[in-house]
C-alpha cells in the first residue's frame, strides 16, 4: 500500500504494510536512523519522533496511522552543519548522552515538551519524559538539560556545567 | 461493517497490535484499523458520559476520578496519545495486569456498546468482558457520580498498576471493581455490601476475586494489599464527599 | 497510609583491572605533517566516555590542546590491541596504555625540537603545540614544524607504542594466596540511603541519596558524576526494583518487557549528593583510580539497613521488594524475632539458611 | 592549557545528539539478510534430532546454521585463563536452559527468517530441570549440566575457590559473639538501550568485516576466530561504540553465529535481537547465596569470617569461575578481617548462565558484608560507622588473598559520609586516617595479625 508524509519537511511516499511500525518504515525503508529500535514495545521512548506535533513511539505507530503526517526526527532539529538548538546544545553542555541510544528519543520527546510551552518545573518534565528509560546517566543531567534549555539558557560548548551538589576534595594520608 | 468478526484483527491505537505482529505472535489475514473510523470523542450530555472506542487515552486525563488517576498512571504520555479507550477495555493480561480501565468502568457502573454476531449490544462491562470475543467496542457510557481510585505504585519506565481497586457512590450506593485481581477487571459485590465499613469491606473483597502469581506480584501479595486498597479507595471516596 | 523514614550506610572499596591481571591494553600513536595528533586504540567505549578521558590523557602527556587529538577506536585493523571495557579497566588499563604511547611520542618531538633549537632536548617542555626552551617562551618551534620537518626533511614518522600489563597472578588453591597483586589500584565508597517505607504495602521510596566516591584523580569530573548519578540509579534498581526470576530460584514469569521488568525511570530518582575524593593511586594515569563498576555496589546494602532503620526489619533478598518488605512486617508482628542468640552465637535468617550444601563433605563446607 | 582535571564536554557529544553516532543497527549495507535463531523450548532436554530441510528450501531463506556448521562448537571465552570451555555455540546433544540457541537462520527479512526458525523441526526427550543452587550437591538432584552440577576445575584441580588466612578456628574461640546471616541477591538483566545486535559483510578479499556492539573487540575477534580456526586477519572488527553494555556485551553472544551465516549465505547478514531475546535468552546478573559467620568481640573487632558462597552460574561456566574468584578476594569488604576460610562454588542450573554485570562477583558481597558488619555492629550496641572505621583496612594491612594494601580510603570515605549526614563521631574517631586506628590501643591478640606497623 502506499502511503504519503514529510519527515523533517520533505515528502516521502513509501509501500509498506498498513500495520508495519512507522519505526521500521524510518529506519529501513527511509534510512533515517535517529529513532532507535531498542524495545519495539513502547516500552523505552528510545524510537520517540514528532507527528504532527506531538512526541510518538514510532514503534507502536501503524505507518498508515501517519498518513498524511509532517513527522520530525533529529536529523531535522538542526540543519546540517547548522547551528544545534538550545536542547541540543544543553545536552552537550550538561552532559546528558553517554552511551547516546536514548538521546534521539528523549531529544524529541522534550522538542515536543518545550514546543507546546514546557516549563523548567522538574514535575511537569518527568511527567513528559518519565515513560523514557536511560540505563546510563541516572536521569540527573537530562533533567538539568531539560530545564536549562526551558530557561532558554545558551551554553559555552568548550566546557560542560558543574555538576549540582557536587564537590571534590582531596585527602590527608 | 466486518461480518461476524471473526478471524479480523482490530486494530485501536495499535500500542498492542503492532508489537505482536513485530514479534510474530500474531499473523493477520485482515485487520480493521479504526483511527479514522469516527469512533473518538468524549460527549456529556447531562450527566451521562459517553467515550468513542477510538478516544484515546490521554484524552480522558479531564475525567473526575477514578478515571483521571488511573489513566495517568498507564504507561507514560506518548502511549497515551496513542492507544484507545476501546483497546485498553479489551486487553488481555500478559506477563502483567492490562486494561486498566476496565475496573474503572466496571465502578462507574460504565454499559458498552458493542458490534458483532447478532448485531449491535449494549450491556454491562463486567458482562462484556465476560464474551467479549469477536467483538467490536464502539464506545463505553456511563453516568458522572463521585470516585475514588487506589493502586499498587511501582514506578518504572513502562508503568501499569499491578492491582488498583475504585470505589464510584453512584445512585443506588457504592460501587467498588478492581483490575489486577483476576483474569480482567472485576466487580467487588462483596465489598461493596459493607461499604459501609472500610475495613471490613477490603475483607470482603478477597471473596470476589481470582487471584494469581504473574511477573509483577504473587497472589499473596495481592491478598495482602487488595484489602487495604479497598479500604483506601472508601477513606478517599468519603473524604472526596 | 503510615509512612515510617529511615537511613542506611555502606562502604564498600572495587578493585581496578582485571581479575587475577594478565589483560593487556595497547595503543600506538602518530603524528600528522602539521603536528595533529592521531591515537589508535582499542578500548570501546560504551558510554562511559573512554575517547574522553583517553584524549584528556593524552592531550597532557604530549602537551598540546584537545582538539588535536584525534582518538580512532573503530576497528581492528588500525587499532592495537585491547582486552576490552570490562572490570573498571578504561580508565587505569587502556588510559595508562595511550599515555605510556604518548610519552614515547613527546620524547622524540622533544628531541628532533632540540635539533630543531640546536638546545638539549632536556632543557625544552611542550604547552599547547609548541616546543620552547624551559624558562625562555619565545625561543620555540611549533610541532608543526617538527612533525614537517621530520616527514619531509629526516624521513621520518614520529610515533609512539604503549602497552599496560600488569603481571599474571599466580594463585595457591589451597589458600588464595597470590605471587603478585592480582589487580590495580582499589577505589572506595560509601552512600547514605534515605527512604520511606509504606507499612501496609511495604512499599519503599528512595528519597535521598549521598555518595562519596574515591576516584584518586577525576579526569573528567563531569564524567565522574555521570559514573555516579548513573550508577546510583542502577543501584537502586538492584536494591528495590530489578529481577529477571521474580519467584527466584522458579523460572516461572519472568518478564520479557519493560511493563514486567522494572527499569528505574526518571520518577524514582531521589535527591542525589555526590562528594568525590582525590586520593591519588601511585600507578594509575595521573593518579586516577576505576569509577565504573563500583558505582552501583554500595546503593543496596544502604537501601537495606535503611528499611531496617525505618521499620526494624532486615530484607536479605535483594530486589528488596513491596511483597519481600511484607513478608519481612508480617513475621515481626506474628513475634517473631530478627536473630536468636545461642550461646555466643548470634543468628539471622535461620529460615532462610540452607544446611549448607548437602554434600559428603558439607560439614567442612560450612560450620560456623 | 592541562585538560586533565577538566569539565570538557564528550568526544562523541556532537554526533550523540545529531544522530551523527553510528550504532551497529544504523550501518545500511544493500542486500543485507536478517537472522533470527532457533531456540530451545526447554529448559533441560536432549536433542534426539534436528532437521533443517523445510528450512533450507523456503523461498527467501538464505542460510540456515546448526552445530554442524562449527570447526570447534564448544570454546570457552576465557580458555586462556584456565577455565575450559563448556558450552556449544549451537546445542548439539543437548539444551540445557530455555532460549538457548540451536540453529538460526538468514533470509530476505525479518517475518521471512522468524517463520524460517518455526520450519526446522527438532525432536526432544525432556529432562528433569534444576533451578536451586541449594539443591545442586543432592546426591539425586537433577544433572544440570554436562557433567556434574559445579564447576571442578578452579586452577585445574579444586571444585571450590578457597581462601584460608591466619587462624579462623583461633578466631571463632576467642571471639565474644558469633554473628551470622544469609544474603540472597537474585538475578538481574543489564537492558543496555542497544541489543544485541551484529552485521556481518563479506568482502571481495575472502575477509569478512564484523561490524559489532561488543564491549571488548579483540576479545570477540579471538572468540569467533577461535570458533572458525581462522587467523586474526580474516576478520576486521568495526566498533568502539555501542549502546551501552554494563558487561553484558562481552559475552559475543551474536557474533559467531552471524559470521557463520554470511559465511554461508555468501551475502551481508544482519542479527538484532528483539528486547523478548534480550529479557528471556541473555545471560544475565547471577544469583548468588552467601552465608557469613563474623567472629567478633564485644568492644567491636573483627577477629575472623567464614563464609560460604554458592553462585548461580546457569547451565554453563562463562565467566563464572573468574566471577568467584573476585568475589573471594573481596569477601571481607572495605575492612580487615585477619583469620579467614572462605569456600564459594560456582554451581550449574538450569537457567540462562549469568555474566559479568557491572561490580561483577563484587556487587553481591558489597551487600551481604555490608549489612552483616551493620547486623555485628548492631548486636553489641555500636554505632556502625564507629565499627566500620575500627576495622577499616589501613595501609600495609593485608587483603585476604596477601596483598598489602598501598592506598586504602575506607576512612576518608566513612568520615566523609558521617560529614555529609551529619553523623557525630567522637574525637578519636575523628582523628583517625588512612594510616592511623582508633586512639585506643589495638587488643593485645591482634598485635602481629594486622599489619600497620604504627599501631604495633
Amino acid at each position: 500500500m502506499s502511503i504519503e508524509f514529510t519527515v523533517n519537511g520533505t515528502a516521502q511516499v513509501v509501500e509498506a504494510e498498513p500495520l508495519t511500525p512507522l519505526l521500521h518504515v524510518l529506519r529501513e525503508d527511509l534510512s533515517i536512523t535517529s529513532p532507535k529500535a531498542s524495545c519495539q514495545h513502547g516500552g523505552c521512548g528510545a524510537c520517540t519522533v514528532i507527528v504532527d506535533g506531538e512526541a510518538r513511539r514510532s514503534c507502536l505507530m501503524p505507518v498508515e496511522a501517519a498518513r498524511g503526517t509532517a513527522i520530525r526526527t533529529v536529523e531535522g532539529l538542526a540543519p546540517a552543519g547548522g547551528e544545534l538548538t538550545p536542547l541540543q546544545q544543553a545536552w552537550i553542555h550538561h552532559y546528558a548522552a553517554q552511551c547516546g541510544f536514548c538521546a534521539s528519543g528523549f531529544l524529541m520527546a522534550a522538542t515536543a515538551y518545550l514546543e507546546q510551552g514546557g516549563t523548567d518545573d522538574r514535575d511537569a518534565i518527568v511527567e513528559a519524559l518519565g515513560g523514557h528509560a536511560c540505563r546510563c546517566t541516572g536521569y540527573v543531567k537530562i533533567i538539568a538539560a531539560v530545564q536549562a534549555a526551558a530557561r532558554g539558557e545558551t551554553f559555552d560548548l568548550e566546557e560542560t556545567a558543574v555538576g549540582a551538589n557536587t564537590t571534590i576534595k582531596g585527602v590527608e594520608r | 461493517m466486518f461480518g461476524d468478526g471473526d478471524g479480523t484483527l482490530v486494530v485501536g491505537g495499535g500500542t498492542i497490535v503492532v508489537p505482536n505482529i513485530q514479534l510474530g505472535f500474531e499473523r493477520p489475514a485482515t485487520a480493521l484499523m479504526l483511527h479514522r473510523a469516527g469512533l473518538g470523542g468524549i460527549a456529556r450530555d447531562g450527566g451521562r458520559v459517553t467515550i468513542g472506542a477510538g478516544t484515546p487515552l490521554a484524552e480522558l486525563a479531564g475525567l473526575p476520578d477514578p478515571v483521571a488517576s488511573c489513566v495517568a498512571h498507564i504507561a507514560d504520555g506518548e502511549v497515551r496519545r496513542q492507544a484507545t479507550v476501546g483497546g485498553n477495555l479489551c486487553a488481555a493480561n500478559f506477563e502483567a495486569p492490562r486494561g486498566d480501565l476496565q475496573g474503572v468502568m466496571i465502578a462507574l457502573g460504565a454499559h458498552v456498546r458493542s458490534a458483532g454476531k447478532g448485531g449491535e449490544r449494549t450491556e454491562p462491562v463486567e458482562d462484556f468482558l465476560a464474551q467479549r470475543a469477536g467483538r467490536l467496542v464502539l464506545d463505553v457510557a456511563y453516568d458522572e457520580a463521585p470516585g475514588a481510585y487506589a493502586y499498587l505504585d511501582r514506578q518504572h519506565t513502562h508503568e501499569y498498576t499491578a492491582l488498583a481497586v475504585s470505589a464510584v457512590r453512584g445512585a443506588d450506593g457504592i460501587r467498588l471493581a478492581a483490575t489486577g485481581a483476576g483474569p480482567h477487571g472485576l466487580r467487588l459485590p462483596s465489598a461493596e455490601a459493607k461499604a459501609d465499613d472500610p475495613e471490613a469491606a477490603g475483607r470482603a473483597a478477597l471473596a470476589d476475586v481470582q487471584l494469581a502469581d504473574d511477573a509483577v506480584a504473587s497472589a499473596w501479595y495481592r491478598e495482602q494489599t487488595l484489602p487495604i486498597l479497598v479500604r483506601r479507595a472508601l477513606e478517599q471516596l468519603r473524604e472526596a464527599a | 497510609m503510615a509512612k515510617a523514614v529511615g537511613r542506611g550506610i555502606a562502604a564498600i572499596e572495587y578493585p581496578t583491572g582485571m581479575n587475577q591481571n594478565g589483560d593487556p591494553s595497547q595503543a600506538w600513536i602518530k603524528l600528522k605533517m602539521d603536528g595533529r595528533v592521531d591515537v589508535f586504540a582499542g578500548t570501546v567505549d560504551i558510554g562511559q566516555g573512554s575517547k574522553t578521558v583517553h584524549s584528556q590523557i593524552v592531550a597532557d602527556a604530549i602537551g598540546v590542546p584537545m582538539d588535536w587529538v584525534t582518538m580512532d577506536t573503530s576497528n581492528t585493523d588500525s587499532s592495537a590491541f585491547c582486552m576490552g571495557t570490562f572490570a573498571s579497566r578504561g580508565t587505569f588499563i587502556g588510559g595508562n596504555a595511550v599515555r605510556l604511547a604518548a610519552e614515547k611520542v613527546r620524547s622524540r618531538i622533544l628531541e628532533i625540537g632540540g635539533e630543531l633549537l640546536e638546545v638539549d632536548a632536556g632543557d625544552l617542555e611542550i604547552a599547547d603545540g609548541e616546543v620552547h626552551v624551559k624558562g625562555s617562551p619565545d625561543k620555540k618551534v611549533g610541532m608543526g614544524d617538527i612533525a614537517g620537518f621530520a616527514t619531509f626533511v629526516k624521513g621520518e614518522l614520529i610515533s609512539g607504542q604503549g602497552t599496560a600489563l600488569k603481571e599474571y597472578a599466580t594463585l595457591d588453591p589451597e589458600t588464595g594466596a597470590v605471587t603478585v597483586p592480582p589487580h590495580s589500584a582499589i577505589s572506595y565508597a560509601a552512600c547514605a540511603a534515605e527512604v520511606e517505607v509504606d507499612t501496609e504495602t511495604g512499599d519503599v521510596r528512595v528519597l535521598k541519596m549521598s555518595q562519596v566516591y574515591d576516584v584518586g584523580r577525576a579526569i573528567n569530573p563531569t564524567m565522574v558524576e555521570g559514573q555516579i548519578e548513573g550508577g546510583a540509579m542502577q543501584g537502586l534498581g538492584l536494591g528495590l526494583l530489578e529481577t529477571v526470576y521474580p519467584y527466584y530460584p522458579s523460572p516461572d514469569h519472568r518478564g520479557s518487557g519493560y511493563g514486567s521488568y522494572f527499569v528505574p525511570s526518571m520518577e524514582e530518582l531521589p535527591e542525589l549528593e555526590c562528594i568525590i575524593i582525590e586520593n591519588p593511586s601511585s600507578d594509575g594515569p595521573f593518579g586516577a583510580k576505576s569509577i565504573g563498576e563500583m558505582a552501583n555496589n554500595a546503593q543496596p546494602p544502604a537501601i537495606a539497613t535503611a528499611i531496617y532503620d525505618a521499620v526494624g526489619v532486615w530484607v536479605t533478598e535483594m530486589p528488596i521488594t513491596p511483597e519481600k518488605v511484607l513478608r519481612a512486617l508480617r513475621a515481626k508482628e506474628e513475634g517473631r524475632p530478627e536473630s536468636r542468640t545461642d550461646g555466643k552465637y548470634i543468628r539471622y535468617d535461620e529460615e532462610l539458611s540452607i544446611n549448607a550444601v548437602a554434600s559428603a563433605d558439607s560439614a567442612v563446607l560450612f560450620a560456623p | 592549557m592541562k585538560v586533565v582535571g577538566q569539565r570538557l564536554p564528550r568526544y562523541d557529544a556532537g554526533a550523540h545528539v545529531t544522530a551523527g553516532t553510528r550504532y551497529v543497527d544504523d550501518v545500511r549495507i544493500p542486500g543485507t539478510l536478517w537472522a533470527k535463531a532457533l531456540r530451545s523450548p526447554h529448559h533441560n532436554a536432549e536433542i534426539l534430532s534436528i532437521d533443517t530441510s523445510k528450512a533450507e528450501a523456503m523461498e527467501g531463506v538464505f542460510a540456515v546454521v546448526t552445530h554442524a556448521d562449527v570447526h570447534k562448537n564448544v570454546h570457552g571465552h576465557i580458555e586462556g585463563l584456565g577455565v575450559p570451555g563448556d558450552e556449544p555455540l549451537l546445542a548439539a546433544t543437548h539444551v540445557r536452559y530455555l532460549g538457548q540457541p540451536i540453529a538460526a537462520v538468514a533470509a530476505v527479512d525479518e517475518a521471512t527468517a522468524l517463520r524460517a526458525t518455526e520450519a526446522i523441526e527438532v525432536t526432544y526427550r525432556e529432562l528433569e530441570p534444576l533451578f536451586d543452587i541449594r539443591r545442586a550437591f543432592e546426591p539425586n538432584a537433577p544433572q544440570a549440566h554436562d557433567n556434574q552440577n559445579w564447576y571442578p576445575d578452579f586452577e585445574g584441580q579444586m571444585d571450590r575457590r578457597q581462601i584460608r588466612k591466619g587462624d579462623v578456628d583461633w578466631a571463632f574461640e576467642q571471639a565474644d559473639h558469633i554473628v551470622t546471616g544469609v544474603y540472597r541477591p537474585y538475578p538481574m538483566e543489564h537492558v543496555p538501550m542497544e541489543t544485541q545486535v551484529t552485521q556481518v559483510v563479506p568482502e571481495a578479499d575472502g575477509r569478512y568485516t564484523v561490524y559489532s556492539a561488543t564491549q571488548a573487540m579483540y576479545f570477540s575477534m579471538g572468540v569467533v576466530a577461535a570458533h572458525l580456526d581462522w587467523p586474526l586477519n580474516r576478520l576486521k572488527f568495526i566498533g568502539g561504540t555501542t549502546g551501552s553494555g554494563f558487561g553484558g556485551k562481552v559475552d559475543t553472544a551474536s557474533e559467531t553465529i552471524t559470521v557463520l551465516l554470511a559465511v554461508k549465505a555468501q551475502r551481508p547478514v544482519r542479527w538484532r535481537w528483539t528486547r523478548e531475546e534480550e529479557f528471556l535468552c541473555s545471560s544475565t546478573r547471577a544469583g548468588w547465596h552467601m552465608e557469613v559467620a563474623d567472629a567478633i568481640t564485644k568492644d567491636g573487632w573483627i577477629l575472623g569470617r567464614k563464609m560460604l558462597t554458592l553462585h548461580d552460574a546457569g547451565a554453563y561456566s562463562r565467566f563464572s569461575p573468574y566471577g568467584v574468584t573476585k568475589h573471594s578476594f573481596h569477601h571481607t569488604g572495605a575492612y580487615t578481617i585477619p583469620n579467614l576460610e572462605f569456600n564459594g562454588y560456582v554451581v550449574y542450573t538450569n537457567r540462562v548462565p549469568s555474566t559479568a554485570m557491572r561490580g561483577f562477583g563484587v556487587t553481591s558481597v558489597s551487600f551481604a558484608t555490608e549489612i552483616h558488619i551493620e547486623r555485628c555492629a548492631r548486636a553489641i550496641g555500636m554505632d556502625p560507622l564507629e565499627f566500620r572505621l575500627k576495622n577499616a583496612n589501613r595501609l600495609g594491612d593485608t587483603s585476604p588473598n596477601g596483598v598489602v594494601y598501598t592506598d586504602p580510603s575506607t576512612v576518608p570515605v566513612v568520615k566523609a559520609i558521617a560529614e555529609a549526614t551529619g553523623h557525630e563521631l567522637p574525637a578519636d574517631y575523628r582523628t583517625m586516617t588512612a594510616a592511623m586506628r582508633s586512639g585506643d590501643d589495638l587488643p593485645e591478640h591482634l598485635v602481629g595479625q594486622l599489619g600497620n606497623p604504627e599501631d604495633h
